[in-house]
């Protein structure tokens, strides 16, 4: 199971942070703060794996961003990275062509789509067309409801 | 005896620059020195002066990046922090901010600095402005650049190049003492003392002998003049590297070659008693769990002639403060959520006043993760009172001598201000 | 999978570009592509493949431009020794530049480059810059002296550089003085042979530049001074009535240096006056050390915790300017505390015992600790206000705070050591405070409470049984202690109840851990009440003598060690140097003679 | 006057400070303090996102708790979106809020006319609810699971249904057959779910397993269409249909097949099609084989399918990609307990992985290294470790050191090998050796007669040379043993000299010379103190002319502030000093710890009677 999804800048500023396990405040802060230069540190050519006290962490690099998984060390490493990039892809249709900027502006866009992809740190849709069809679907009921009454409800 | 190696980091602990003095430690220190950093930090052991598996850590902390030395030997760890701030006032003259950006920007000016003030590990010259002379940063290229160090950088006078020309020479002299005290909860004095600085602006040409006449109570007595003036008794003075020690040390004579420019001639310290200038009560109460209530009372205690003005009377209020009201006897009071306290301002707080605050505020019904109940910081108070020094203090004269016999008179100012000034809270 | 498209905004080819832009005729073009390798080099690029195209652009009249490619050489020249001996030529035609500013380049930079086969071209160029006229390059030519030997030992003193070295000591230029004495001090460190003897002619010469030079010449001259060897108290007088105008100077490095040495002439002085007039001198600038940036109070605060050891009457009415301010950091405020300790007596012991109890309540854990700690220490050392004390510590019990009450009780342990028969009454309120122990140190300080005034506890059995239940799993700290608390119980209180106790206690300390030392004790104990019960009263429930408090006391011949060293990281730690020095000698690179012979064809 | 969440995004960017940015949250925490309080609603979507951004930055949002509470009990699609993402970012299960939730939650449950709301509530639930929460609506997460129609809302009620379950296992048995049902879902989404809510439940209740065994047909069918499938675009991964459910599918395979011939039995078939037919050129396809040849060395199977996963294993490990190497030493160290060969096979390509650059790769090698040790290699790999001890990053030294250490225990070919080798391990790494890693040393020694004074002989040279930098670890057995067989040091006495040992000029006054060096060491562990000054105490028995110097060494300490430390000084000093008779027979020589005993001891905890 994934524990912790954490995607950064390269320089270590957190953009997105989903926890799937409890931590307090302060555990968070320390998680991010230990595992940030772990990864960071780490040159291109090496695996994308690192072991962290009895977690591993899987991430994977899109250029200036780091997208990092915290999960159980009996897990299928492989198939973390292909989580990972599953979220990329859909980001990307999302966004069209996706960058940093994108996602520094619009995180609150991110944890949505992050929500229809896990759940309880588990996969719930192997399907990026499903995933995007459905962000679209609420983004439109939002729309609507905005269409429908005065104020000001966008963030 | 000396530094391996210069590191400038950003706060992540990355390397912007690094000069290399002895080859002896590798730039993947830096990496280990910010995982010890961390280490220290969490077990609470953290200091300037860090040691990790042979090497030591020597760092200050500046805006956004780290200034690091290292070195594996047993160096003059004061001589090394002492540069590194130097080091911080050089990059501050020439860059005027020191951060990532700046050293980013200039970092061939950087290296070309880090090459002249240190060498093999060992300090050698850290006067800004003679460097400035003939390391130019980029907008003063065009410049021809000296093709000679300038003769300072050997001299005995490392301070001050030849041929300075001014139209007017004129000289400035600030006296500025500033009042550290500390109250404790239970309105005692704990701890009150002043520490003085003459700041100086010389416009001067040339190469001005300058003398400067102080009431020094020892030099009054060396003189035989017991209680004809008032004099002051300095604990302790330092002075600015242009003062002749062995002189003053012989007969108290102040006498130097100025720098061109504002510098500090000289600091000097008192610790005897003194009235706190301005007394400060806050009385605190929590009708309910949620709701608090300051009556907080402000005193001035200095002669009804002088004045203070920008007081700032810092109280300090819990970080979730939901929505301070206010309402004050005098001046204006604003809550400073960035500060986590109530900030009470008055342009002018005359001697022998009495002025009244009363201020109530929320707490939010959820309490904050780990907010453990401690004490709340201590009341801090600012303050200026011009014309007016605490001490006594009075500079007697300034004499300027110059071989072209040119006449430089003195300004002189006389100011109080609040140094560390803390009340405790109850 | 393609990633490189997510995010993306790399370019290519950059390296093929600054190899043309190097070889550029337009003088301002090939500027720029050399900031831009040692940019490239700055963020950690590796770069050493254009070594040759940069050390193409060395020959230049451009000062910047050259001091640029010097740094790239200094970077790269030991992953790249065949090429760097290119720059040999360009080297020694530097050294002998008319612009001393190149000159003094050329003999720095050539000191920096560790491959062997230059280091055989720089003795001519150095010996020439040695002598140079002006102060600039002698002044770097003295350092580079000290860079050599540390490359090629014999090579110094075969060209007699040493002797030179000696001589620039009585050079007319104050710099040239404090550079070739730092050289000449690193090379007596690393050599371990008496390069540097200062006689007392050559300390006159010192003590004259210690008016003229920078700042930090002064630093190197006091710090040589400290190793002069006094002939006769005279001698002594002499340097520090030079000496004491620098504590006036406003760089901390030179006061603390200036005081060293003072410090160290006090030791050679008979006259206890003149020791006391110098150490009211010395006192306020030691204060004001207090006024400077937090890092330099943290190493000068580390020092005065020496010299208070030594020396206590220097700061003893100083107490009050080592009380914490509030945005003290806390490694500061954890120094002042070690200090507030040292200097605490019998005069101004209310003022600091205020202070601590104040600390106690702060947010920082550790700083908390160590004030609840601070007062069991002032309590131990200072007789007369031990009652106030252990008011406070009770007071502090009170709030319930968990790891205050744990500090608490390990330091009215010490109290009642250092103190029989006077405080026990309190035992009772420390029995209140039972199920808060979860630290080794103070579950050990409460079960020796226990154990020792079992006779006055009524239910010491009942307690010191809860505590036991645990024996496996506690620290062997706690288990030494619940041995010997139960021993005395056993002696005091023989019931049948605490016979069974007994013999739990010395099986398990003996048959069930592996830990020698324990099993040790155990048996000592087993086979002693076996052998002698009486005995076994006699050594174990003796009195024994009031404890002192030494925990931040050094061994006196470390202290004097340490004196010696004031200012340096060894008088920071509290540790001799051999602790944590590690120098590394460098490897210098051996160049391929033919390739270098290649390059000079 | 309330600023919009770009600019305080733009604000917070332009900072350059840590400082800086501390000031612009604490100013926009506060204005949001005020704006909750004022209690007006325009804002509260915006003023939650902005809450949302500043908790994201690490900063405190206690008071805005309630702020999403008011959301998600709002009405409209918009509000409850952002509520429940505040809920999920700003709370979780421990904070006594949440549970004010737990109605709110009840009722988007049971919307049944937007699925997407019902979406929410699940996610909610699924990610942050506490026990309570999770059994007050666990009947609600059942109901949908049965008889929703909407495979949106079935796949993430039944991932919901794993939170819920491990907050209450007790439910287990009442999701058993409805998680069941969820594999025939034509859904690859609801099947995916289905499959890891199995495998939750199997690994939660090991029971379970027995029960779920009738599924491996319908698991294998459902694989197999997943390899031959064809191509669906839908749930392609680069050639490779529905990569995630395949790899769920062979973990949950691998959970029934343990322990079980006919279950291994019936999945073998399409375990050998996965192991000859994913390609592995790609991620997606070695994610794949990586899980298949962990499930093949995982159950109970036949020869030539272990032989596939072996060669599987094989081509990772000669592969360049390091992720690949990585999985590769991974599965070989869960491997090499049912298949030694496998592992021994590929010996010298591990022991050069411990050298690798990547320090993920270099811990995954040693694991292995260290599995792979035996008494026949371990002189030589014991070697190669200590080297690499020496040089490896400290982050590294107290894992390793520990390694080496248990290694030696468990295969040391011979004593002195054994005490050689840890003491080179205590000089080089001390500060990294484990207390019980002395002891065991200290117990081996006592035990081997014919070596005391062999060993104290070694151990008085290593602490005699590394005084100054010894760690604690180093003095307590230096100590121990000096104090213990200190009698057989002095130059002569103790046996002849082994094999290779140099000669030391050691006279009895050197012995409490070191001892007296010891205890004068700034800062010396109180461990290493306590064992001195028994050794001191020991040595009066044992070199008896040296009594008057070790009475004082032990004497010196009786006003020691060190609790044990002055205990013993007085105790021992009251000894000499008035019970001189007796004190050489309670010092003799200490029973050496019958390791036996000791361990049926630990295991039974009971106690002995007194020794003679």
């Amino acid at each position: 199971m994934i524990h912790f999804f954490i995607l950064m800048s390269r320089q270590g500023k957190v953009r997105l942070a989903k926890w799937y396990s409890t931590y307090t405040q302060k555990e968070r802060a320390r998680v991010v703060k230990e595992t940030t230069p772990l990864v960071l540190s780490r040159p291109l050519k090496l695996c994308n794996f690192v072991d962290w006290k009895n977690l591993k962490l899987v991430y994977k690099r899109y250029a200036s961003l780091y997208f990092l998984c915290g999960v159980d060390s009996s897990d299928n490493e492989l198939l973390v990275l292909e989580i990972i990039h599953h979220f990329v892809e859909v980001l990307d249709m999302y966004f069209g062509n996706v960058c940093e900027l994108d996602l520094i502006f619009n995180f609150h866009k991110a944890y949505y789509i992050l929500d229809e992809l896990l759940i309880a740190g588990e996969l719930q849709e192997p399907s990026k067309r499903a995933i995007s069809r459905v962000i679209e679907a609420q983004d439109q009921l939002v729309e609507q409801a905005k269409d429908g009454s005065e104020g000001d409800s966008g963030p | 005896m000396s530094v391996s190696a210069i590191f400038i980091l950003d706060v992540k602990g990355r390397v912007l620059i690094y000069r290399d003095y002895r080859g002896d430690v590798s730039t993947k220190f830096a990496d280990k020195f910010m995982s010890k950093l961390n280490e220290s930090e969490d077990s609470g052991k953290l200091s300037p002066v860090l040691h990790d598996e042979g090497v030591t850590y020597i760092y200050l902390q500046h805006s956004n990046v780290y200034l690091l030395a290292v070195t594996r030997q047993n160096v003059n760890a004061t001589a090394v922090v002492v540069f590194l701030h130097r080091l911080v006032d050089v990059f501050k003259h020439y860059f005027e901010e020191v951060e990532e950006e700046s050293i980013r920007d200039n970092f061939v000016t950087v290296y070309e600095l880090m090459d002249e003030v240190m060498d093999y590990g060992y300090p050698q010259f850290t006067e800004a402005p003679i460097l400035q002379e003939f390391i130019k940063t980029d907008s003063y290229r065009m410049e021809q650049a000296a093709v000679k160090p300038p003769m300072a950088v050997t001299n005995a006078v490392s301070w001050r190049s030849e041929g300075i020309r001014h139209k007017k020479n004129e000289v400035f002299l600030d006296v500025v003492e500033s009042v550290n005290l500390l109250v404790n909860s239970n309105g005692n004095v704990v701890l009150s003392e002043v520490t003085g600085c003459l700041k100086m602006r010389t416009y001067l040409s040339g190469m001005p002998e300058c003398k400067l006449g102080l009431n020094d109570k020892v030099l009054f007595e060396a003189q035989g003049r017991n209680n004809r003036q008032k004099a002051v008794d300095l604990e302790d003075i330092k002075f600015h590297q242009c003062v002749r020690l062995a002189r003053f040390d012989n007969d108290r004579t102040i006498s130097f070659i100025p720098p061109d420019g504002a510098f500090d001639l000289m600091t000097y310290r008192l610790s005897q008693n003194i009235k706190p200038l301005i007394w400060v009560e806050c009385l605190v109460e929590r009708p309910s769990r949620s709701r608090t209530d300051y009556v907080v009372k402000a005193r001035s205690q200095f002669k009804e002639r002088s004045v203070a003005t920008n007081v700032e009377i810092i109280l300090p209020l819990p970080s979730d403060t939901t929505a301070p009201v206010t309402r004050c006897s005098q001046g204006s009071a604003v809550y400073a959520p960035e500060k986590s306290a109530l900030v009470w301002q008055m342009r002018n707080f005359p001697g022998g006043k009495e002025y009244m605050l009363r201020c109530h505020f929320n707490l939010p019904s959820v309490e904050a993760e780990e907010e453990r109940h401690s004490k709340m910081p201590p009341i801090k108070v600012k303050f200026e009172i011009p014309y007016f020094t605490v001490s006594g203090m009075q500079v007697r004269y300034l004499k300027v001598i110059e071989k072209s016999g040119y006449q430089a008179l003195p300004w002189v100012r006389y100011i109080t201000t609040a140094g560390n000034y803390e009340i405790r809270m109850n | 999978m393609a990633d490189s498209k997510y995010f993306s905004t790399t370019k290519k080819g950059e390296i093929h570009e600054l190899k043309e832009e190097l070889a550029s005729l337009d003088r301002p073009k090939k500027k720029e592509a050399v900031k831009k390798v040692i940019a490239a080099m700055t963020v950690g690029k590796d770069v050493s493949m254009l070594f040759p195209h940069v050390v193409n652009c060395m020959q230049t009249e451009d000062l910047e431009l050259k001091k640029l490619v010097y740094l790239y050489l200094i970077n790269y020249a030991k992953t790249q020794p065949d090429l760097a001996i290119m720059a040999v030529n360009t080297f020694v035609k530097d050294s002998q530049e008319p612009n001393p500013l190149i000159r003094a380049l050329a003999v720095r930079t050539m000191g920096c480059i560790r491959v062997d086969k230059i280091t055989e071209y720089l003795c001519d160029p150095l010996q020439r810059c040695l002598k140079d006229d002006d102060p600039y390059v002698r002044k770097t030519a003295a350092v580079c002296v000290a860079k050599l030997f540390d490359i090629n030992p014999e090579l110094v003193e075969d060209r007699g550089f040493l002797d030179m070295l000696r001589d620039m000591l009585s050079d007319a230029n104050p710099m040239v003085v404090a550079n070739a004495l730092a050289a000449l001090q690193e090379i007596q460190e690393i050599s371990g042979k008496e390069v540097l003897q200062i006689t007392s002619h050559m300390l006159f010469k010192l003590l004259a530049a210690l008016n003229e030079c920078t700042e930090w010449g002064q630093v190197f001259i006091l710090d040589a001074l400290v190793s002069y060897q006094v002939q006769d108290s005279k001698d002594a007088e002499k340097i520090v009535e030079r000496v004491l105008p620098r504590l006036q100077h406003v760089n901390s490095a030179v006061v603390l240096s200036a005081a060293k040495v003072v410090l160290r002439m006090m030791e050679e002085v008979r006259s206890e006056e003149l020791v006391k007039v110098w150490s009211k001198k010395m006192g306020p600038p030691l204060v004001t050390l207090l006024s400077a940036e937090p890092e330099v109070q943290y190493v000068a605060l580390r020092n005065i915790s020496l010299i208070v050891q030594r020396w206590p009457s220097i700061l003893a009415n100083e107490v009050k300017v080592f009380f914490c301010k509030y945005n003290d950091p806390i490694y500061v405020k954890m120094e002042k505390l070690e200090i507030m300790i040292a200097l605490a007596s019998e005069r101004n012991i209310d003022q600091v015992l205020l202070e601590f109890k104040e600390y106690a309540q702060e947010v920082d854990v550790d700083f908390v600790r160590k004030a609840v700690r601070a007062i069991g220490r002032c309590a131990v050392s200072l007789e007369k206000a031990a009652q106030r004390c252990i008011s406070v510590l009770l007071e502090l019990i009170q709030t319930k705070v968990n790891y205050v009450v744990q500090e608490a009780v390990i330091v009215i342990k010490d109290i009642f050591r250092r103190y029989p028969n006077q405080y026990e009454s309190i035992i009772g309120q420390l029995c209140d405070n039972l199920e808060s122990l979860d630290e080794p140190e103070a579950k050990a300080s409460m079960v020796w409470i226990i154990g020792e005034y079992a006779d006055r506890i009524d239910n010491a059995d009942e307690l010191l049984e809860t505590f036991l239940e645990t024996f496996p799993e506690e620290t062997a700290m706690v288990q030494l202690q619940l041995l010997t608390a139960t021993v005395k119980l056993f002696l005091k209180k023989p019931t049948d109840s605490v016979q069974r106790m007994i013999q739990l206690v010395l099986s398990a300390a003996t048959n069930e851990t592996d830990n020698p030392d324990l099993r040790d004790r155990a048996y000592v104990y087993w086979r002693l009440l076996s052998t002698d019960p009486e005995a076994a009263k006699d050594v174990v429930l003796a009195n024994k003598p009031v404890i002192t408090d030494d925990s931040s006391q050094l061994e006196p011949a470390l202290l004097k060690a340490l004196m010696e060293q004031i200012s340096s990281l060894a008088s920071v730690y509290h540790k001799p140097a051999d602790t944590f020095v590690s120098r590394q000698r460098l490897a210098v690179q051996t160049v391929d003679t033919l390739a270098a012979a290649r390059s000079f064809a | 006057m309330s600023v919009r969440l770009r600019e305080l995004i733009r604000a917070v960017r332009s900072c350059k400070t840590q400082a800086e940015e501390r000031d612009v949250i604490a100013k926009e925490s506060a204005a949001l303090r005020e704006a909750f309080r004022e209690q007006d609603p325009r804002y509260r979507h915006r003023n939650i996102a902005k809450l949302m951004y500043i908790h994201m930055l690490g900063y405190p949002t206690h008071f805005g708790q309630m702020e999403t509470l008011k959301l998600i009990a709002a009405n409209g699609f918009p509000e409850k979106r952002i509520g429940y993402l505040g809920l999920m970012l700003l709370l979780d299960e421990r904070q006594e809020v949440l549970m004010l939730v737990t109605n709110s939650l009840k009722m988007d449950l049971n919307n049944d006319k937007n699925p997407y709301i019902v979406g929410l509530a699940l996610a909610a639930l699924g990610n942050i609810c506490s026990a309570e929460m999770a059994r007050d609506l666990a009947p609600d997460v059942e109901r949908l699971l049965e008889r929703q129609p909407n495979p949106y809302i079935r796949k993430k009620a039944a991932l919901c249904a794993i939170r819920v379950l491990k907050k209450n296992p007790e439910l287990v048995e009442e999701f058993a057959d409805k998680a069941a049902d969820l594999l025939h879902d034509k859904n690859q989404g609801v099947a995916l779910s289905g499959v890891t809510l199995l495998l939750a439940i199997c690994n939660m209740q090991p029971a379970m397993v027995e029960h779920y065994r009738q599924q491996v047909p319908t698991l294998c069918k459902m694989l197999r269409a997943l390899l031959q499938g064809g191509f669906s675009p839908e749930h392609d991964v680069g050639g490779i249909t529905n990569p995630f459910l395949q790899v769920k599918i062979l973990q949950l395979l691998r959970v029934l097949g343990r322990g079980n011939a006919d279950a291994s039995d019936a999945m073998t078939d399409i375990l050998a099609q996965v192991a000859a037919n994913v390609e592995g050129s790609r991620n997606a396809g070695n994610a794949i084989l990586y899980e298949a040849v962990a499930t093949i060395m995982g159950i109970e199977t036949i020869g030539g399918l272990r032989v596939m996963a072996v060669n599987i294993l094989g081509r990772f490990l000669a592969n360049r990609d390091n992720n690949i190497r990585y999985v590769a030493l991974n599965t070989l160290a869960k491997v090499v307990a049912v298949d030694t060969q496998a592992v021994q096979r590929h010996r010298a390509t591990i022991v050069d992985c411990v050298k690798d650059a990547d320090v993920s790769i270099r811990r995954r090698a040693l694991e292995l290294v260290y599995s792979l040790v035996n008494q026949a290699n371990i002189r030589n790999l014991t070697r190669e470790l200590l080297d690499y001890l020496a040089v490896c990053d400290g982050e590294f030294k107290p894992d390793l050191t520990a390694k080496i250490a248990t290694l030696i225990q468990r295969y040391a070919p011979d004593k002195r090998w054994h005490i050689d080798s840890m003491l080179q391990v205590l000089v080089q790494a001390g500060a990294h050796v484990k207390e019980e890693a002395v002891r065991a040393l200290i117990v081996l020694i006592s035990n081997a007669e014919d070596l005391h004074g062999y060993a104290v002989r070694a151990l008085y040279g290593a602490v005699k040379q590394h005084l100054n930098t010894a760690a604690p670890s180093l003095l307590v057995a230096g100590g121990w043993c000096i104090g213990e067989f200190g009698e057989m040091l002095p130059t002569g006495r103790g046996g002849a000299l082994l094999d290779g040992e140099s000669p030391q000029a050691v006279g009895e006054a050197d012995v409490v010379g070191l001892l007296e060096a010891l205890l004068r060491l700034p800062k010396l562990a109180a461990a290493a103190r306590e064992v001195a000054l028994t050794a001191a105490m020991k040595l009066t028995a044992r070199l008896p002319s040296q009594g008057a110097r070790l009475a004082a060494l032990v004497e010196r300490h009786k006003g020691s502030v060190l609790l044990e430390v002055q205990a013993r000084s007085c105790e021992y000093s009251r000894l000499l000093a008035g019970h001189a008779g007796i004190t050489p027979q309670l010092l003799e020589r200490m029973p050496a710890l019958d390791e036996a005993e000791y361990s049926r001891n630990l295991a039974s905890g009971a106690v002995l009677s007194p020794p003679t």
